[in-house]
């Protein structure tokens, strides 16, 4: 017993020298929408400790003061009320909480202002079970997994689903709004410095909810805008010139097996996310990361529900219908697809 | 039926068919406590799968099935009728009546959770549970989930009427069977939440009826409400079901509130601070959990002016919740307070809730919800109120009543271990989920990846849970080892309240005669203004009692048998079932049933023995 | 309770109280005009959408505006929501009403399509 | 509440319906059931008109609603909203015939309103391939206007129970509320209706 007690506030000390993983924590916001929610939350958590201590002290005071002494038998006065008193505490919260409302109103209204400006970025976000597809309607080019945005940039998002709901967050960037089918929703924030910030389905949406991550890459917009007209550019059939004959062969393979859902390019189908910038990913598939002999990326083709169960791609390739030797090529192939390292 | 042939049942026989409120309430208890315990297993194997980064215990499937479960049982199958044990056994005591208004529909609405209940449950062995959580979010849960939401929907909808029915008879035994002299302002706090609480079923449950009736429409026969292609809007369901849904909260909480405040004047031999504070407080609560659902709904896209007004609607609710609190404080200031097992539970209560409305209001806050919702964050806020306002007032509830209830009582030194273990491992579990949330946790997570800075604090949080666990099995043995305790006072506390002038055990008719009421705490008054013993408002006489009936079960096996026509589309099954219900309704309406009489000398044998 | 020996399933007979006939006399007075009340309440609101002369941007909330009219008339006078003894009922219903409007409003608004 | 157990076997009391704590109950509580059952329908009136826009592309309202067949379904409603008054009133002069002869005109005419509904449904169906999952809209207004419907047909069984189950008993303290309360639910049916006609069919066809 005395050891927990002893563990209580030590814990507690830990909990707030911390504030979580970088770029994954709302508590360390990276831009204005989540610094906005940040001092909102702040502010309430103020007012709120104030309330407590409040209440606590009343507490302890009354457990210790008005509790029975052995041998004590007297009868309490039978107190029926005390108007002032509750009025005071009728009034104090009403006042507290108009020092909350009003900020709060004010930003809410902030954050939904989503018109436009001469350089802001619109991505349309469309959530699917379980990816994320990006598309940059100024530039004519959709992305899968990994959302690039410029520095400084307002961005606007519009938010949409292909099956059920998802939502949106990047708890460093700003707090998130529902992919809701059928609906669109806005939204908007600003990165001032380049990093790589966590996102994250909030959502149930199914089996593999949990993997539902994705990565906000924001780069300086002269990279981002290298990264975006490269993307445009990219065109399917045409191999890069430093390819090697594997990767030919393994881009046959990609064109016999995956090309119906996956696109690279101007080519494919939009089932899967597209992977045209495939090598430049953080991670795999939302999750996994990039190993040195490329076991994970391996595992995954072969049978992906064993390793993403429930994700949509349903179908398994198995030796008989991608070999080893063909595997190794569609691999090497796909960890040449790349469009930042062109020039 | 005479007296004599009333005393033949046999007991399996005379419970199957009992409409004692007593009985339906000691019912509810035990179905409750068993739904709890399921619920409780559930937590532990998740917080089991959690407790470690990237763990294969449970599959990702599994565990979505199991959180839902959690989630459902908890709210519908564990702390309603847990509450509503309470509300049964001792709300007609409190009011000096003999029974409930309409005790055949008493016994309806208790089977008819029942099952309801074990229809939901019986998705587990027939092709898997449901696993889009209990708010089961369409299209997740109309398009995308397979038959165990078949079985949840049908399972709910059956119960969710047996809970109805109670709400109405509740509301109508307050208004109709109160004892003479007991107006509404001298109605002990408990009975007031709990007509509140009935005010709250009444108007939310039928909103939860038409979305749980829309979402069996599109999964069984194929209509468009959540289609989004045929013009369908899946925001309806989610409107439908928080209107429902918020007013659930306070459906839970209050009759918890009510249990407080019975207590801690109990323990502080105080009468409650700011009574009619207290009654008009419970009736702004009940109001504004109708006015505030979309507070669920932030992030979905309702537009800034409505998240400002539900925003601030919901701040609101601090006000008279703040009342309440301040309340309980000031009626334990200059009492007596004598830390019992109940009025431990009542004053841990006060700085757990309070923690989980300060959480609340931070929820409120629309513009910063856009972090907190589905995190962690919430996960921890909704344990703080249900657990630190619900569940510690269920035990407190069962502490203090226990002796009325069962004629015994619990274990002092027992019960003391057990709350505090409970306190800790709960505190442990939960507190450090507000951060995890504002790390980054999304909830119903079946798993996450290590590296993202939640392992420590997941780990923290699971052994808690252990607590929580080791706790709830002090709680049980309590149960059974304080069975010598036999109480036979029938006022074991000192008590306030109409219920502990009766004598112990509690007679099956209740009062020999019917009480006279003449103030606020009529008990009390009479031990300290009068001679101690309550007046009576009739003479002693032969007792009108009503007959058992086996038809309330009849009727809700029709219906489980209907929903199981529906879930596997046989439709002479479900026309069957309809059958034998309108067929037990029809039995029921064309046979006059006037009860039977019990004689004065069985009455005036009893009193002997008091 | 004193009603033991009361058959509760005997006929009752006899006339009721002179009081009583005089009142009933009113009520079916009352209830005629309620229902010709109601009559002419529906006719108006179903001639001002069959009409082409008015418009639909005053016939919408004028016809709401008659049924909501012929709701309260029928709760008070066919269905007594007033009488003595029907407070709680009478604050019920309003209660429900009270809950009911917003949740209509919302369905109807708050769908998301709209941003508010 | 004990006083009223000192009425009299013999004699009629001004409100039999509500002459014993039995009856006062049943009569309290269905209000309360209908207090729940405004919020029924209000959630399906608000979903209705949440997607009574929402016609992907099959008939709408203004295709299919007729108002001379809405006007004589309304009036057989109404009329027989108040014949069950007259029911009621004649309860309590202790004319139990023309209770009984009351509720039966009531009866007609709900299975008039009834037929009328079914054949509704049925042209919509057949003529104007309207189905139940044509659309968003025609599952919303199956549902509403069914859910009415199916109250309908619900109260008419309930009062032909009454009505043969009592068709020779007088009237007692024990069916006096089942009555009583019966009119309240089919003046409940009759205020929705009204609702109805004004929010689906006239709101339907003029915009």
């Amino acid at each position: 017993m005395k050891y927990l007690w002893r563990l209580l506030p030590l814990s507690f000390i830990l909990l707030m020298a911390g504030c979580g993983q970088q770029n994954l924590s709302a508590l360390d916001p990276r831009g204005p929408v989540a610094e906005e929610q940040f001092s909102l939350i702040m502010l309430s958590l103020y007012i709120m400790i104030f309330v407590m201590v409040v209440v606590f002290s009343i507490y302890v005071f009354v457990l210790i003061r008005f509790r029975e002494r052995p041998g004590d038998t007297h009868i309490p006065k039978q107190v029926h009320g005390n108007r002032t008193l509750e009025i005071v505490w009728t009034v104090i919260p009403i006042l507290l909480l108009l020092a909350l409302a009003v900020p709060n109103v004010m930003t809410t209204f902030t954050l939904a202002d989503v018109e436009p400006t001469d350089d802001s970025l619109e991505v349309e976000v469309t959530a699917h079970q379980f990816w994320w597809e990006f598309e940059y309607p100024e530039y004519g080019i959709v992305a899968g997994q990994d959302m690039y945005i410029p520095t400084n940039t307002r961005i606007n998002i519009n938010l949409e689903a292909s099956d059920v709901i998802h939502s949106f967050w990047v708890p460093a960037l700003a707090g998130k709004q529902d992919n809701v089918p059928g609906i669109t929703n806005y939204m908007w924030f600003e990165a001032p410095e380049e990093g790589v910030y966590i996102g994250k389905c909030a959502e149930l949406c199914g089996e593999a909810h949990w993997l539902m991550d994705f990565r906000v890459i924001a780069v300086d917009p002269d990279t981002f805008d290298t990264w975006a007209s490269n993307m445009a550019a990219e065109d399917a059939g045409e191999m890069q010139e430093d390819a090697g004959e594997v990767a030919v062969q393994g881009r046959e393979v990609f064109e016999q097996s995956c090309i119906q859902c996956h696109a690279v390019g101007d080519e494919g189908g939009n089932i899967g996310p597209n992977l045209t910038n495939f090598s430049e990913r953080e991670v795999i598939a939302g999750f996994l990361e990039y190993d040195e002999d490329n076991e994970n990326l391996r595992a995954f083709i072969r049978d992906s529900q064993s390793v993403k169960p429930g994700n949509g791609m349903d179908v398994a390739f198995p030796e008989d219908q991608i070999s080893d030797e063909e595997m190794d090529a569609l691999i090497e192939y796909l960890n040449g697809l790349s469009v930042l390292d062109e020039e | 039926m005479s007296y004599a042939e009333a005393q033949k049942k046999s007991v399996l026989w005379d419970w199957l068919t009992t409409v004692d409120h007593k009985k339906i309430g000691i019912m509810y208890l035990a179905a409750g406590a068993f739904f709890f315990t399921i619920g409780g297993i559930m937590a532990l194997l998740m917080r089991a799968q959690l407790m470690f980064p990237n763990s294969s215990l449970i599959p990702a499937q599994t565990f979505n099935e199991i959180l839902t479960m959690h989630g459902t049982i908890m709210i519908f199958l564990a702390a309603m009728p847990l509450l509503f044990g309470f509300m049964n056994y001792i709300v007609p005591l409190q009011i000096g009546a003999r029974d409930v208004a309409f005790p055949f529909l008493n016994s309806l609405g208790f089977w008819l959770f029942l099952f309801g209940g074990i229809f939901v449950n019986l998705s587990w062995f027939l092709g898997g549970a449901p696993d889009a959580g209990w708010t089961s979010y369409v299209p997740l849960a109309s398009h995308y989930s397979g038959i165990g939401l078949d079985f949840f929907v049908l399972g709910l909808q059956i119960s969710g009427l047996g809970t109805l029915i109670g709400g109405i008879n509740f509301l109508v035994t307050i208004i109709n069977m109160r004892a003479p002299g007991m107006s509404m302002m001298r109605m002990p706090l408990f009975t007031w939440n709990t007509f509140v609480a009935s005010i709250l079923i009444l108007f939310a449950f039928p909103a939860l009826t038409v979305g749980y009736l829309l979402l069996m429409m599109d999964r069984i026969f194929g209509s468009n409400f959540f289609v989004v292609e045929m013009g369908g809007n899946v925001v309806i369901w989610q409107h439908l079901f928080w209107i429902f849904g918020h007013p659930e909260v306070y459906i839970l909480a209050l009759p918890a509130f009510g249990i407080f405040s019975e207590i801690i004047p109990t323990f502080s031999k105080k009468r409650i601070f700011g009574y009619t504070a207290m009654v008009f407080a419970t009736m702004l609560i009940g109001f504004y959990g109708f006015m505030v659902w979309a507070h669920h709904m932030f992030t979905v896209g309702l537009g800034p002016v409505a998240n400002s007004v539900f925003a601030i609607a919901t701040m609101a609710i601090a006000v008279p919740t703040g009342i309440k609190i301040f309340n309980w404080l000031l009626t334990m200031w200059g009492g007596r307070i004598k830390m019992t097992t109940a009025m431990l539970c009542a004053a841990m209560f006060i700085p757990t809730f309070v923690m989980g409305g300060v959480t609340g209001v931070m929820l409120a806050v629309s513009a910063a919800d856009y972090q907190f919702h589905d995190t962690y964050f919430v996960v921890a806020h909704f344990h703080y109120v249900i657990v630190g306002a619900t569940v510690l007032g269920l035990f407190g509830g069962a502490f203090y009543w226990w002796p009325r209830m069962f004629g015994y009582t619990l274990n002092e030194k027992l019960g003391k271990a057990f709350i505090i273990l409970f306190l800790i491992g709960f505190h442990l579990t939960f507190f450090v989920q507000h951060f995890l949330g504002l790390y980054g946790m999304p909830r119903r997570v079946a798993s996450y990846l290590p590296g993202q800075g939640w392992d420590g604090m997941n780990l923290v949080s699971s052994s808690g849970a252990i607590f929580m666990a080791a706790g709830f099995l002090l709680f049980i043995i309590n149960i059974f080892v304080s069975m010598k305790n036999k109480e036979t006072t029938g006022d074991p506390w000192d008590g306030r309240t109409l219920e502990w002038t009766i004598p112990s055990p509690t007679p099956e008719y209740n009062f020999a005669q019917t009480p006279l009421v003449r103030d606020y705490d009529a008990f009390w008054y009479e031990k300290y203004q009068g001679d101690g013993k309550i007046k009576a408002a009739e003479p002693l006489g032969d007792i009108h009692m009503p007959n058992g009936s086996i038809l309330p079960i009849i009727i809700s096996f029709g219906l489980f048998v209907m929903a199981f026509g529906l879930v596997y589309h046989t439709w002479i099954v479900a026309g069957a079932g309809l059958l034998i219900v309108f067929g037990a309704m029809f039995v029921r309406s064309v046979k006059e049933d006037h009860g039977y009489h019990i004689p004065v000398e069985e009455i005036t044998k009893d009193k002997g023995g008091k | 309770m004193a009603d033991h020996g009361m058959d509760p399933s005997a006929p009752l007979t006899g006339e009721p109280s002179k009081n009583t006939k005089r009142k009933l006399r009113k009520e079916v007075k009352t209830q005629i005009i309620g229902f010709v009340l109601a009559l002419f309440l529906t006719s108006i609101s179903f001639i001002s959408i069959a009409s082409d002369a008015i418009p639909a941007s005053f016939a919408i909330p004028f016809i709401f505006m008659l049924a909501v009219i012929q709701v309260v008339l029928q709760l008070y006078i066919f269905m007594h929501l007033n009488d003595r003894g029907n407070a709680w009922p009478n604050a019920m219903i309003w209660s429900a009403v009270v809950v009911a409007i917003p949740s209509v409003a919302a369905l109807m608004l708050l769908l998301g399509i709209t941003k508010w | 509440m004990a006083e009223n157990h000192t009425v009299e076997q013999h004699s009629l009391p001004p409100n039999p319906e509500k002459a014993t704590l039995e009856g006062k109950n049943k009569y309290m509580g269905f209000w309360f059931f209908l207090g729940g059952e405004v919020v029924l329908f209000a959630s399906l009136f608000g979903t209705y008109l949440g997607l009574r826009n929402s016609t992907a592309g099959g008939p709408g309202p203004s295709d299919l609603f007729h108002l001379d067949l809405v006007f004589i379904m309304t009036m057989l409603l109404l009329t027989s909203s108040l014949t069950s008054v007259f029911a009621i009133i004649s309860m309590k002069r202790g004319n139990y015939k023309g209770l009984l002869a009351w509720m039966w005109v009531t009866v007609l005419l709900g299975l008039g309103f009834l037929g009328f509904e079914i054949y509704e449904f049925w042209d919509y169906t057949v003529n104007y391939e309207l189905g139940f999952t044509t659309s968003a809209f025609s599952s919303a207004f199956y549902t509403l206007v069914g859910t009415h419907g199916a109250h309908v047909t619900f109260g008419i069984g309930w009062i032909i129970v009454l009505l043969i189950r009592y068709a020779k008993t007088g009237l007692t303290l024990t069916n006096a509320p089942k009555f009583y309360t019966a009119t309240l639910y089919w003046h409940f049916i009759d205020v929705v209706w009204v609702f109805i006609f004004t929010v689906v069919y006239l709101m339907g066809i003029g915009g």
